[in-house]
């Protein structure tokens, strides 16, 4: 790992080595029409020094990201106009608090990087990841022709890419979420910055790959760099940080080195957060299943033409689902739990098998024959977003898919603890966490017997996440629900599931009761997701 | 095919372009001698440069700079020699000797009477395609050749009007070996005897001409003009073509607006002169269809002439460039008869004549209507004939005769959709050009047999006149070979045409020309086109 | 709520389309004068007291005939859009949703389309038709098809593969209810801004018709028409060209940003 | 793996169905023009005999008739007419005798040195535009105020520019440039280089109004994009994130409609051709049409389809360097 270049982290001043990010009351707004202003952050003071990493966390909404973007001057990117204020903010010892447009351009890309939320589109489609990865290195005129090349080549090596002669010239759509996380991770090293800013950089990236990159910051880390990591993943905190702050309604409620925060939190805010993760396994087990499947899928196969050739994304899976039960689907990114979960809607026809509902021919049927049944069988998507007609409100959204007046929606919504007021919201005025749970309340709209939820919680922090998974618990206690649920994190399957299949390549590997599976991994795969599971002090 | 010698670059000013040749015959020229001469025309540009075929009038405007027809026409309406030098009629008016001048065309080919025969025989063969030629000549029924200086012409019936027709651009006389080139090749360059030579043809472009050094005049003298050449440019805007006038791109141009007439003339320091060359033959003139209902009533007639004043309009949209007219013929024509008195505006005698046909009902838009139909007049404008003023002037006449109760339904066409609607007599009023030397034309437009089609469907006779009493006169005409006698008559003819309120005359066929910095231009051309072979650059 | 995002020039935009309405609606509230009226001794005055725009060739006043032309300008722009718009849905429908093969012939139809420049049908119509703003109109409309349609077939296709219209079929909504609830609301809005962009051009293009004489029958006041019989006095008396220059231009102007605002304030 | 077809085999395939979407573009076109103009009023043979309202004789139109087929039945007219075009042949202009092609393909040229040089100022004028509005629109802190003043002024321009009607557009610039300061003449030959600028500029203006709402529409939804975001946060300024990130989003719609925008060049070159006295195909369109010159409109009409086709493949090439995309979903379009 290179060290850092230019920004030693000296102090003009004292000739004392001072961190490489000292902010002091940064105070964001945004416009809200009518000359009105939203105050986001309301005075935040951080520090982070060469060679530490400074966790932040905190409930959704929080200004989290609305933080890291202002650390760049680019607090207002795509949205209201913002107005940033701060005694001081002063990267590798400049204070920018006042800087102009051109310094500040000076400073991003060199002596500070930054990793965006929303990774599966902070790459230009339509350019090449080495160009992609190259483009601080040439604003910023640090290496050109092959010597570019070869730091490219280096920084997508750091960052965990195989190949990186063969990645660095796909474009992004060609590679998976995890690939993509990863290449733009790259792309904030390649030019080495004093100061790294990650928000959320894991998401996208199951437990193994997910550990790679937490190993990668903790080289960083050791090499010198600072780091300001934002994440909602503790385990991950606890992985890598030197210190955690919290973030509360744009206000640092309590700070500290990260085994303390952890372990004996100060304030309500970490307290909160804390005694929401879902650890060990589920309280209340479930009997025997008896009686016949409620959904059964034989021989199941699908195949995607691909311009490499085609793939099976599943193959000969089998799989049967009881009322009541629970069924937990993990595996890698790309292992073709999303598919499994389509045919078993019958989103999708398999190429090969079928897939009965009730005993009654479900995939093979007509769509005509399957609409008077879809309101049975219901599917939290992975992405929720697009899953909503983005000029229909979410009140509408609901009532579209089956609430029958406006006390159903309201009751519904406050099913997964969002307020009656969000009815009258637009899709993307949502965050993350509220868009996931009116996917969850869509779903459940119809009183269904079968509930396929793909990912529902990856953007829920830790306290509505685990409210949501209480309420799929009693509705599976009280009404006999059957669940399959999709999830990386190992932890939600391990609270919520009484069985689990473990995917890799389209093929379940391992499956069997929950316990079982996690006291005695058979299959490799099972073992190294199990061991890259975050592990809390 | 259209294939022509490179164009000098017509963008810049015409007098630094081509060589600066200077005058080398010795002749004192009181201005700069040579240069090319930019002329930029705004008619339609001809589909073929031989006025033989079809005949229009851009078609005569350009062949004047290079064919030359047997006569001459003088300001009295007296013809004058030319190509002829003399000539003599038979007592019966059936034969015609004409004695020819001695020439030799540009293309070598000597001009003799077998070549006069050539021509005629050219302008009646049906695969040359004329009308305009083919009708001036149609009663010759043979040339025959005397001698070289020496041709006879037969005709099959007496015409008065002969000499007057082979005065147009339309019967010149070519070069027999260049028709014998067949039409596509004698289309591109036809040669003459001219002051001019046509040496290239850049469709929709120009027309690039050079001097004939070994021109002759009408009066036998060696004339080689002053000018280098010419440059016949077509453009079609009339505002572009006076732009380019007073940015110096172009020297003369034809067809301008009229209110440019009047600001070019109101400014001296443009340096802009204005040639004002009326058309010989008939007036412009708004035709009422009396082959139909409402104008087959002389009273409905009357009325929408009584009521139209044009007078104010014409004052207004042309200023001082048209002269209001009262005669079926243009004011260059000697015989023409002017009655002012029966077009003085009579709001009040219209609305009588209306009421006395019966037309006494309005409707709710104030327009006449009898037995439920409205007083409708259809009046199809062709828009590739008539200038916008010319336009508006007929939108000031829908506006006067509404007063009286008519409602016109003014429809611009082209010029297809024009005569296609002639044809079908889908027209109670329309104003139509025609150009022919001599009050002869008013057999043409006025004769009952103009009423019928030719086949293409096309009738002269669009007032759709039948007089039983206008034909005898008119026939007489053309057979008398007495000029005074033809006078009389034709002068009887014009006013049973008038008080047949058949046509509303507006002025002359308009035919302006606007110059800068060129002196000596010849606009003594029969048919009123400019020749430029006296011409020369002055700056 | 939407209202205020309209912002200042939304809002102003929003005056002049109102405007417009009421010279539509009633153009005698505004110019109670006869738009036809003339008077050969006012002829060509420059604009003054009396005449706010000036008077024209014949001394009919400008300003009444801009007023009095609102109905038949805007109504070129509106029908010449509307029908463009018409024949664009059917097309960009089919190729969006219909098979493959319908979208082939789609493209081939469009492509016939494109290959015919708005003038050259003119033209044929007005040589089949007969004169007159109707076969303008028609030649504006069909020229102007095969553009929205390929906006509309491009946002058809990518609509129809979305998530929520997946997800109104697993929740069993039928292909109508796909259709009217989520697919024709999706394509439809972005078109707007592009409508209101064609109907000012519609009107543009059938004033450049005009002026090959294929355009409005006189006396008609309609703007294209008054500005091509102006342009000829454009030295001589400017004030012919401005009034219904500004009235195209203002309305285009005016049309193109209430579709913005509209797009903009449309749930997207 | 089956085999795949060899590159100049599929190279081959492609050439063949281009070329048979040109046919049936000329075929369709060729059709519609013949029946629209037998539709129409005025009768072919006046064209051959000098205009309409001759007064040749029976003889004469009996001739002009049988040279050109006239008297043939309608079906053997038309299936003359199509053997004519598929052959290139077109046979002879009825009014100027001389055959279709020279006529159209001396045409061609100027109208297309007219049309390609105000594509590429329309565009030029049109990246301008969207460069200025993305420099403006980063414009942060005292001069915010001027930036937003600048995109106003901008989108403006841009609103203004694509309603403003060519022949008008035109007439000023004459006014202004010919007359007023004469720097460029007011009429237009194709020879000359000084002559070209006022048509172009003519044309482009309206043309750059449209394609730059186009692009800046384009670019305006790319720069809200997280991808630029993250290239500001890479150190970029406008222009880079302009040239590099957005404006190639923005170009690819705008790309894609520059077919239509060809419609428009082909409509407005008439205009501007007629107004500037300039030789080209869109007066030759008009003038035959008028005469009912069949031969010659049908010609003209091929060339044009003929055109817009191989600019079809053009526009499909640079969509195709432009976004990759499309190469490997391989849409039809
Ligand atoms: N450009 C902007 N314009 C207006 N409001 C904004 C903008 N960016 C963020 N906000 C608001 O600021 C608040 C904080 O948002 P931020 O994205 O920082 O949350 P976060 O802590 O990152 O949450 P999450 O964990 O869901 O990502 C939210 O209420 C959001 O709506
Ligand atoms: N519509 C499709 N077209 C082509 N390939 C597809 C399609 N959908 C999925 N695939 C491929 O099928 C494989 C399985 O994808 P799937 O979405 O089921 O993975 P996943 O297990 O849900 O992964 P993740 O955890 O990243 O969501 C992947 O290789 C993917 O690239
Ligand atoms: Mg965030
Ligand atoms: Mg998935
Ligand atoms: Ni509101």
């Amino acid at each position: 790992m290179r060290t850092p270049g230019r920004f030693t982290g000296i102090d003009m001043t004292t000739g004392q080595p001072s961190p490489v990010l000292d902010v002091r009351g940064l105070r964001v707004a945004f416009d809200a029409g009518r000359g009105r202003r939203t105050d986001v952050l309301h005075g935040v003071d951080l520090t982070v020094a060469a060679g530490e990493c400074v966790a932040v966390v905190g409930a959704s909404g929080a200004g989290k990201s609305v933080l890291a973007r202002s650390l760049l001057g680019l607090a207002g990117e795509g949205g209201a106009r913002a107005h940033v204020t701060a005694e001081r903010l002063a990267l590798a010892g400049r204070d920018l608090a006042r800087a102009s447009q051109r310094a500040w351009r000076q400073v991003r890309g060199r002596a500070v990087g930054l990793v965006l939320q929303d990774a599966l589109g902070s790459l230009d489609p339509l350019r090449t990841v080495g160009a992609e990865v190259a483009e601080p290195l040439a604003v910023h005129r640090l290496a050109a022709g092959a010597e570019r090349t070869a730091r490219v080549e280096t920084a997508l090596a750091d960052a965990g890419l195989d190949r990186p002669p063969v990645r660095r010239r796909q474009r992004s759509e060609e590679l998976s979420g995890g690939m993509r996380q990863r290449a733009l991770v790259a792309s904030a090293i390649v030019t080495a910055p004093p100061l790294l800013v990650l928000d959320e950089p894991t998401t996208a990236l199951d437990a193994t790959v997910a550990v790679g990159v937490l190993d990668l910051l903790a080289r960083l880390r050791d090499a010198g760099h600072g780091l300001l990591l934002i994440t909602h993943d503790l385990g991950a905190v606890a992985r890598v940080a030197d210190r955690v702050v919290v973030l509360d309604a744009g206000r640092v409620v309590e700070q500290g080195p990260a085994v303390s925060v952890l372990t004996s939190p100060a304030s309500d805010a970490a307290r909160g957060l804390l005694a929401a993760l879902p650890r060990g396994p589920k309280p209340v087990a479930r009997d025997e299943p008896t009686g016949p499947p409620l959904l059964e899928g034989r021989g199941l196969r699908r195949v995607y033409p691909t311009p490499a050739g085609p793939i099976d994304a599943v193959r000969d899976v089998d799989l049967t689902l009881h009322a009541g039960e629970s069924l937990g689907v993990v595996g890698e990114s790309g292992s073709g739990k999303s598919t499994l979960a389509r045919l078993l809607l019958a989103a999708e026809r398999p190429d090969a098998g079928e897939v009965t509902l009730a005993g009654a021919p479900w995939s093979p049927a007509p769509e005509r024959q399957r609409r008077g049944r879809r309101a049975f069988v219901r599917l939290v998507p992975q992405d929720p977003l697009g899953a909503m007609d983005p000029r229909r409100s979410v009140g509408r959204i609901l009532r579209d898919a089956g609430a029958a007046d406006d006390a159903a929606v309201v009751r519904l919504l406050a099913s997964v603890r969002l307020e009656p007021a969000t009815a009258g919201r637009m899709p993307r005025s949502l965050s993350g966490g509220q868009r996931q749970r009116v996917a969850i309340a869509r779903a459940l709209a119809t009183d269904p017997g079968v509930l396929v939820l793909d990912e529902p919680v990856s953007a829920l922090d830790v306290q509505v996440q685990a409210g949501i998974l209480d309420l799929l618990a009693t509705l599976q206690r009280e009404r006999g629900l059957a669940l399959v649920l999709v999830s990386h994190d190992l932890a939600v399957v391990r609270r919520t599931c009484d069985t689990v299949a473990v995917m890799s390549g389209g093929e379940i590997v391992e499956r069997g009761p929950v316990e079982r599976v996690w006291a005695r991994p058979e299959h490799p795969v099972t073992r190294a997701l199990l061991a890259a599971a975050p592990a809390l002090p | 095919a259209c294939s022509g010698s490179p164009a000098p670059d017509p963008s810049s000013p015409s007098d630094a372009a081509s060589g600066g040749s200077t005058a080398s015959d010795g002749t004192d020229a009181p201005t700069q001698a040579g240069g090319t001469l930019v002329y930029a025309s705004g008619d339609a540009e001809p589909t073929c440069l031989d006025p033989h075929v079809g005949g229009n009038y851009p078609q005569a405007l350009i062949s004047t700079q290079y064919l030359e027809p047997l006569v001459g026409r003088a300001a009295d309406g007296t013809t004058t020699p030319w190509l002829a030098t003399e000539w003599t009629v038979s007592e019966d008016g059936l034969t015609w000797d004409f004695t020819l001048a001695e020439r030799t065309f540009t293309d070598g080919t000597p001009f003799d009477a077998a070549a006069v025969k050539a021509n005629i025989e050219h302008l009646q063969d049906p695969d040359t395609g004329s009308s305009t030629g083919y009708l001036a000549v149609e009663k010759v029924t043979e040339v025959e050749v005397v001698d070289d200086r020496h041709a006879r012409f037969h005709l099959s019936e007496p015409d008065a009007a002969l000499l007057e027709s082979l005065a147009q651009q339309w019967t010149a006389i070519q070069s027999p070996t260049g028709l014998a080139r067949g039409m596509e090749e004698n289309c591109l360059a036809p040669a003459g005897t001219g002051p001019f030579v046509v040496t290239g043809w850049t469709p929709q472009q120009q027309v690039d001409l050079v001097a004939n050094p070994d021109y002759v005049d009408a009066t036998g003298e060696a004339a080689p003009p002053l000018l280098d050449g010419i440059t016949w440019r077509f453009v079609p805007d009339a505002a572009t073509r006076y732009a380019a006038l007073v940015s110096g791109e172009v020297d003369v141009i034809d067809n301008p607006q009229p209110d440019t007439i009047t600001a070019a003339e109101a400014d001296a320091s443009l340096g802009i002169e204005h040639i004002d060359n009326p058309r010989p033959g008939s007036v412009n003139r708004i035709e009422l269809n009396s082959g139909q209902t409402p104008f087959d009533d002389i009273r409905v007639r009357e009325a929408f002439i009584r009521s139209a004043n044009p007078g104010p309009g014409i004052e207004a949209l042309f200023s001082s460039t048209a002269v209001p007219s009262f005669s079926p013929l243009s004011s260059v024509e000697p015989v023409a008869v002017s009655r002012e008195e029966q077009f003085t505006y009579d709001l009040d005698a219209a609305n009588t004549l209306l009421d006395e046909a019966g037309w006494t009902e309005r409707d709710a838009d104030g327009y006449r209507t009898k037995d439920g139909a409205r007083l409708s007049v259809r009046f199809p404008v062709s828009t590739n004939q008539s200038v916008p003023a010319e336009q508006a002037l007929f939108q000031q006449i829908q506006a006067n005769v509404k007063e009286a109760g008519f409602e016109v339904v003014l429809t611009p066409l082209d010029l297809g959709a024009w005569y296609a609607a002639l044809g079908a007599h889908e027209y109670e009023a329309v104003s139509a050009p025609y150009t022919k030397v001599g009050p002869d034309v008013l057999r043409i437009l006025y004769h009952s047999s103009g009423t019928e089609p030719a086949p293409s469907g096309y009738f002269a006779n669009h007032a759709y006149v039948r007089d039983a009493e206008l034909d005898a006169l008119l026939d007489e005409a053309s057979a008398t070979q007495d000029a005074a006698q033809r006078a009389d008559l034709l002068e009887q003819a014009q006013v049973r045409i008038l008080e047949g309120y058949y046509i509303l005359p507006l002025y002359d066929q308009q035919n302006h020309f606007l110059v800068r910095g060129v002196t000596g231009i010849d606009t003594s051309n029969p048919v009123a086109t400019l020749s430029f072979q006296t011409a020369s650059l002055t700056d | 709520m939407r209202a205020r995002l309209l912002g200042v020039a939304g809002w102003a935009a929003l005056a002049v389309v109102v405007l417009l309405l009421l010279a539509v609606a009633a153009p005698d509230l505004l110019a109670p004068g006869d738009p036809d009226a003339t008077d050969v001794t006012t002829s060509l005055h420059p604009p003054g007291w009396g005449h706010p725009l000036g008077t024209d060739e014949l001394g009919r006043d400008v300003w009444t005939r801009v007023v009095h032309g609102a109905r038949s300008s805007l109504g070129v722009g509106l029908v010449a859009t509307t029908i463009g718009v018409a024949i664009a849905l059917v097309l960009g429908l089919a190729a969006g949703l219909g098979p493959r093969w319908l979208s082939t012939v789609v493209a081939r139809i469009v492509e016939i389309l494109y290959a015919f420049p708005t003038l050259v049908l003119a033209l044929l119509l007005v040589a089949v038709r007969g004169p007159g703003l109707a076969a303008s109109v028609l030649a504006v409309g069909i020229a102007t098809a095969p553009g929205y349609a390929r906006i509309l077939r491009a946002r058809v296709r990518g609509v129809a593969v979305s998530g929520y219209v997946t997800a109104a079929r697993l929740e069993g909504a039928g292909w109508w209810r796909r259709l009217t609830r989520h697919v024709l609301p999706n394509t439809l809005w972005p078109l707007v801004v592009v409508v209101t962009l064609g109907i000012g051009q519609a009107v543009v293009w059938v004033a450049g018709l005009g002026f090959l004489g294929l355009g409005a029958l006189p006396p008609a006041a309609e703007w294209g028409a008054m500005l091509n019989a102006g342009r000829v006095y454009l030295t001589t008396a400017w004030w012919l060209s401005v009034g219904p220059g500004l009235a195209i231009t203002v309305t285009a102007a005016a049309l193109t940003v209430l579709g913005r605002a509209l797009g903009r304030v449309s749930p997207s | 793996m089956t085999t795949t077809p060899g590159p100049s085999r599929r190279a081959l395939l492609r050439v063949a169905a281009l070329a048979g979407r040109a046919l049936l573009v000329v075929w369709v076109t060729a059709t519609v023009v013949f029946l629209a103009l037998r539709a129409a009023g005025g009768d072919p043979v006046e064209a051959v005999l000098g205009g309409p309202g001759s007064q040749a004789g029976p003889e004469a139109v009996a001739a002009a008739r049988a040279q050109y087929g006239l008297d043939l039945p309608i079906w053997q007219q038309y299936l003359l007419q199509l053997w004519r075009v598929l052959t290139l042949d077109l046979g002879d202009s009825y009014a100027r005798r001389t055959p279709v092609l020279d006529l159209v393909l001396s045409a061609l040229g100027p109208t297309a040195a007219l049309a390609v040089s105000a594509l590429v100022l329309g565009w030029l004028l049109a990246l301008g535009a969207a460069w200025l509005v993305s420099w403006a629109r980063a414009v942060s802190g005292r001069l915010a105020p001027v930036g937003r003043a600048v995109v106003a002024v901008v989108r403006g321009w841009e609103v203004l520019a694509s309603v403003l009607p060519h022949f008008w557009l035109g007439a000023v610039l004459v006014a202004l440039f010919a007359v007023g300061l004469r720097w460029f003449p007011a009429t237009s030959t194709p020879g000359s280089l000084a002559g070209l600028v006022l048509p172009t500029v003519t044309l482009a203006i309206p043309l750059a109004g449209f394609l730059g709402q186009l692009l800046g529409e384009g670019v305006g939804d790319a720069e809200s994009r997280p991808f630029a975001t993250t290239a500001r946060a890479r150190g970029a300024g406008p222009t880079r994130v302009f040239a590099r990130h957005t404006l190639r989003h923005a170009a690819i719609p705008t790309v894609a409609l520059t077919g239509w925008a060809f419609g428009f060049l082909v409509s407005g070159a008439v205009v501007v051709e007629t107004l500037f006295g300039r030789p080209g195909l869109g007066r030759l369109l008009v003038d035959s049409t008028l005469q009912r010159d069949v031969p010659v409109v049908m010609g003209a009409i091929v060339v044009i389809a003929l055109v817009y086709v191989l600019l079809t493949v053009v526009t499909e090439a640079v969509e195709g360097l432009l976004d990759p995309r499309a190469a490997t979903t391989g849409e039809d379009r």
